[in-house]
């Protein structure tokens, strides 16, 4: 699936996470990328394509299926002063390489004071509504927000996975990357990206379309599920201003407050199970700073607190919809 | 390193397998003649699933079980019908295939019905965990199969603990477990059969090593060619199956299974075979980008039904015009048809098949149910 | 440590588990113990104390330092009919058994359509302020409330170790149980336990304190930290109410929100990391629930987003405590 | 099973360890001296702590090293300066004892200075990690000692990853990783040592079996007599060394040391040796109960610096009256007084003591510095 590259090509989501980790291999000899079947094969999805091809095993290794060990190793590599992107087949698979990321990756430059930092991107390919059942689908990222020393990025446009992509492999500190992989090659979304060398800092939030009546706030897949609602919303005579916070740790809570100061009205879109997801982070951090603009109160739109079933019908019923969002929204603007 | 399949029948590290000696010796030409049905049959559920799937048929990925058939056909068919088995991705056939020897439809056979399985595979509220999860996560605890997650090598535990749980109650069952050789680098493979040798239990641990892990070469994975070696440090035996061959896994595993039931512990079998396809259905036209023609040419040359035919025939229990019946030996799922197998073997299947098109969706409110069991 | 036995004997947090244990052992015969250096030694605190004399290695495993295959295989000894106590032996090295915990266990009966179903009880010693640093002070309980499918509970004293232990080991679904180690001797706390068999249900809310003007809604340790605050807060001129929810998931809200009818204000306190830690779930729910009935911003009271420090000065600067609850509940009274 | 110390200095798997032809056949009479030396400061500082801790003056659990010494001093004597450690939660003297070869008060010594490790022990602004993890979670990055967390065996994949980062950038450097036989079962240990051994990493992990896992014995943390068997597992060396003779750990840790500088990848080396109070401080008047008495005895009659003087008797580079001068050999903390070691050993902790006292502690605000490190 060669892209032609004529300056205007637009570039699918996938394209772009590809470009920014070959770009960074580039400018940085010190950067290494580990993970299984991220060599020849170049990756489940492709995103290492052409990686051990123009750097050998030295920079690109296939590692045993071994999500410990793999964490482990990296940030053995990253003490000792490399920098390291670790492919999760899926981001699922987290979970058996956790306590190297939350115990030893996570706390590293805490216990030591700041003399040790580690420079790691993990990062893999997340999210539902695409029918890969419990283990192909989660967004797992509270487990980490809850977990001091990581930060966490999940990017909804190629511009974006570019330029975030970029910022984490520069940043000194793990960043847990969660890209959406309903959105690898989702053909809505291409767009062209700049030439030039850019990235999208950490921890800066963007309003995606502005609105008066409420603020749908959300990241991943759900930013075009809220776009989806505001459209209803606006056949109902209501505009929604609707923020893609893009980075969720750490989290940039003046553009929402700002927002709110407009809106009044707070509506939060997470695929994630609701207790203890995301959501109520954000929905808290708001309640305490921006109480006084509340004119309702304010609403979580999340998963079920369910794992994600297989069967589409199943799968859908669980998870926001453009739907359940619109619902919520309208009720959130007529309280 | 290890990349070539050996004939591995001689290399048994104990006496056990010295003619005269070995558990096939107790296997009837009908016992072979049923063995290679079910060779057919493991071999037609594949290539029906491959078509039905390329057809846009199903969803989710078809981890295809061709060419390494032998390896559950022969593991599976000398358990007893309250043994426990956990199958991993590529092992669909052996939810029906467990216990398989009581009757193909025998309705108090310890293993699936070839309606449940289908049902499954099509995602059907009539699947033994009304597909909530996908392909082969499915499991019984009435039938005693295990269900899989995706993390590999995560059921080895829980057969150490449901044959733990038999022992207590006075049941002396084996659990087998089923692995692909890049699955035995997880840490709770290690720390599974650790626990096991320790204890003694009767665990069974089956390396089908297919020579690959995805996109991954086994140098990448072990440094041993022989990954029945782990078995090694844990003082464990390791034995060493042809997977292309019925008869030698069944010996193999056999030994393993009776050394287990006999409260000495713990044993690894590695199986040594080759994946036909590519990892997933979705892998097939990519996986030469890693996989060099000459070695699938290679590696997929000893087709189990071919080799247990040889078998048969040299034995006098089968003739050659016999064997060229149904010639679905050496055929990929292209090429194949239903005439390249026995009728019995694709009238039951297709039972399967039609019985789970026509089977009912779960209900979408079935999304939110079973989240809790609620107290009595 | 012998206690004795006469029935008005006032028994500690420690023994309280241990009864709840020793009881429950005895009443169910297909129970069975597992956990490192839970036999002859009885446990690194001892809750398992004379437990391998009585029921011997057919009951009760020591194990090897392997979180995982402990959890793995108590889940198949649960799948096979059995019920497993699990001890992690700090709830710390929980991290080592995640993927087992939350993919494997977790979701058993839900994935199995209600077939299977796993009566498994994870426990350990829990909590910080005990100068226990980084890895022997945790409260993780936020990264399993995400996980569904799993009960968690924190008691806080010894009536209800006892009764909420014995309903976790009746309880058909897997529950981790965090047990607040610097409890588990405390003199001031121990109280006499009824002679005759109880369970304290799992889900149900105790408001330990009736007031007026503030409910301080909380968890372990910290509801002595909560009362310590509405003693002050009574110096000053107002009531607080304290709630102590004992059982994490499933949330008792009725409690609260019927508390919040009342007092109009709302803080949570909960020593876990802020960020997706469960004040924040706390609050959210409250916040869509009982927006009209809040007066002030409802305000968390949580662990910094750092990990727990060794040094006393140190650990103290980053832990909720009666002055800053104080602090908080004041400002919220006064808003 | 595996509870008695072996003199196994005959039984190395490879010729390395005959007479003529062993790594101590290149030290000299004043490395046997210092070698010496070293065994009575790493038993000082422990006797010293336990004594500190007795008094009420350390907060935290102390795990006694007493008995186990001469596996850190045998095997950090031979390590370049440029090698990397991890040390575990029973390995304290390691801190200071790394290149301590480069000389006690070189300044740019790759070690830690006894200021920096009692610093950490009194848990003041002065160590190396301001104290904001406890007692052996210290490490640091200019001196290449990884930093653990409490989890077991969680620096072996880190080991594989700095020695990975050296051979990268031309450095030929050898980690050297500390675990208690009991940590063996963690999966990562798996993981860390497969890959290692996949990668030919120069890593060396030092299993000190100490025969209890807390109050766990090793037959039910492992099948085998040996943890070195775990080694087989991975096809590469597993030695055993008799734990208590520093000279015969100095042989076995640089055969492997040898073998990973030579590209030839990782080792195990089992330490036969016994824990001689309880798991921690706490658990020294309860061990008891799990540990009999008489197994004590036995497991502490091969005293590290008895063995050590014995050598050097016979090889006539000690007399008995200087052996016998600082009979610290043989006696428990609560028996042993300041005569009984050379007064350059108690001076020297008494330095590192002093200045910890008087070290100011970190101020509260620092508990919430450090989470994240700020961009460039
Ligand atoms: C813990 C974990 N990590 C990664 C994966 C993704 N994954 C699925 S199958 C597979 C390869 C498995 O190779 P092998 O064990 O040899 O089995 P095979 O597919 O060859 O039969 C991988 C890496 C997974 N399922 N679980
Ligand atoms: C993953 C993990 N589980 C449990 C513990 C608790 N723990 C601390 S030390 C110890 C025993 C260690 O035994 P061993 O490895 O033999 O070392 P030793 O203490 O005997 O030197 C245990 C179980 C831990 N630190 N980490
Ligand atoms: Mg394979
Ligand atoms: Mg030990």
């Amino acid at each position: 699936m060669a892209v032609a590259v004529t300056p205007d090509t637009k570039k699918n989501y996938l394209t772009a996470l590809k470009e920014a980790i070959a770009e960074e291999m580039a400018r940085n000899p010190d950067m290494i990328c580990m993970g299984e079947d991220i060599g020849a094969l170049g990756g489940a999805f492709g995103v290492t394509d052409g990686l051990i091809a123009q750097y050998g095993r030295e920079r690109v290794y296939d590692m045993p299926i071994s999500e410990a060990a793999i964490v482990g190793t990296a940030c053995g590599l990253c003490l000792n002063g490399k920098t390291v992107m670790v492919e999760m087949q899926f981001i699922d698979f987290i979970s058996c390489g956790f306590d190297q990321i939350v115990n030893m990756t996570a706390t590293y430059h805490y216990r030591t004071a700041g003399e040790v930092n580690i420079p790691m991107v993990i990062r893999g390919p997340a999210g539902a509504y695409g029918g890969g059942a419990l283990y192909h689908s989660q967004m797992n990222e509270a487990w980490f927000a809850n977990s001091p020393g990581l930060k966490i990025i999940c990017p909804s446009t190629p511009y974006d996975a570019k330029g975030l992509m970029k910022a984490a492999l520069r940043d000194p500190n793990p960043v847990i990357v969660y890209e959406i992989k309903d959105l690898y090659r989702k053909r809505e979304i291409e767009e062209v990206l700049p030439e030039e060398d850019y990235v999208v800092p950490l921890g800066k939030a963007k309003v995606v379309q502005e609105g008066d009546d409420v603020t749908i706030v959300t990241y991943g897949q759900n930013v075009y599920h809220a776009l989806g609602a505001a459209e209803k919303l606006k056949e109902e005579g209501f505009s929604a201003e609707v923020i893609d916070i893009r980075t969720i740790v750490p989290l940039d809570e003046d553009t929402i407050v700002e927002s709110l100061k407009k809106t009044n009205r707070l509506v939060v879109v997470n695929e994630a199970p609701r207790t203890c997801g995301f959501a109520g982070e954000l929905l808290s951090r708001m309640t305490e700073r921006a109480f006084e603009y509340l004119d309702a109160p304010p609403v979580r739109i999340t998963r079920m607190d369910t794992p994600v079933p297989w069967v589409k019908p199943l799968e859908l019923y669980v998870l926001p919809s453009v739907a359940k969002i619109t619902e919520a929204a309208l009720k959130v603007c007529r309280y | 390193m290890a990349t070539t399949t050996t004939d591995t029948a001689q290399t048994s590290p104990d006496g056990q397998s010295s003619p005269g000696n070995r558990p096939s010796d107790r296997l009837t030409p009908d016992d072979y003649r049923e063995l290679l049905k079910q060779l057919y049959l493991a071999r037609y559920f594949d290539v029906r699933l491959i078509k039905e799937k390329k057809r846009g048929r199903l969803r989710g990925t078809l981890y295809s079980s061709h060419n390494q058939e032998a390896i559950l056909v022969g593991s599976l068919y000398g358990l007893e019908p309250m043994d426990w088995i956990s199958p991993i991705h590529r092992d669909m056939p052996a939810f029906f295939l467990k216990d398989f020897r009581s009757g193909w439809d025998n309705p108090d056979r310890m293993g699936m019905t070839i309606e449940e399985v289908c049902s499954q595979v099509w995602g059907k509220a009539t699947s033994p965990g009304r597909a909530r999860d996908n392909w082969s996560h499915i499991g019984s605890k009435s039938k005693r199969i295990i269900h899989s997650t995706s993390m590999l090598a995560g059921t080895i535990p829980a057969a150490a603990g449901v044959v733990l749980a038999d022992r207590l109650n006075g049941l002396n069952t084996v659990a087998v477990t089923y692995n692909g050789e890049g699955s035995t680098a997880q840490g709770v493979f290690h720390e599974a059969i650790n626990f096991a040798a320790v204890e003694k239990l009767p665990v069974v641990t089956i390396i089908e090593n297919n020579q690959w892990a995805y996109g991954t070469p086994t140098h990448y994975e072990y440094p041993l060619e022989d990954f029945a070696r782990r078995a090694d440090g844990y003082g464990i035996p390791g034995l060493v199956a042809d997977g292309q061959d019925v008869i030698d896994v069944y010996n193999k595993v056999m030994q393993a299974v009776e050394h287990a039931r006999s409260g000495n512990g713990p044993s690894i079998v590695e199986c040594k075979t080759f994946r036909a396809y590519g990892h997933g259905d979705h892998d097939d036209d990519r996986a030469e980008k890693y996989r060099p023609a000459e070695e699938v040419e290679k590696g997929r040359k000893r087709d189990p039904l071919h080799v247990m035919k040889a078998r048969m025939i040299e034995m006098g229990i089968l003739t050659q015009e016999e064997a060229d019946k149904h010639p679905a030996e050496g055929k990929g799922a292209s090429e194949v048809t239903d005439a390249d197998f026995p009728p019995e073997v694709s009238e039951y299947l297709s039972r399967g098949v039609n019985f789970a098109v026509k089977a009912p969706l779960p209900d979408e409110t079935e999304g939110a149910m079973w989240v809790f069991k609620e107290g009595e």
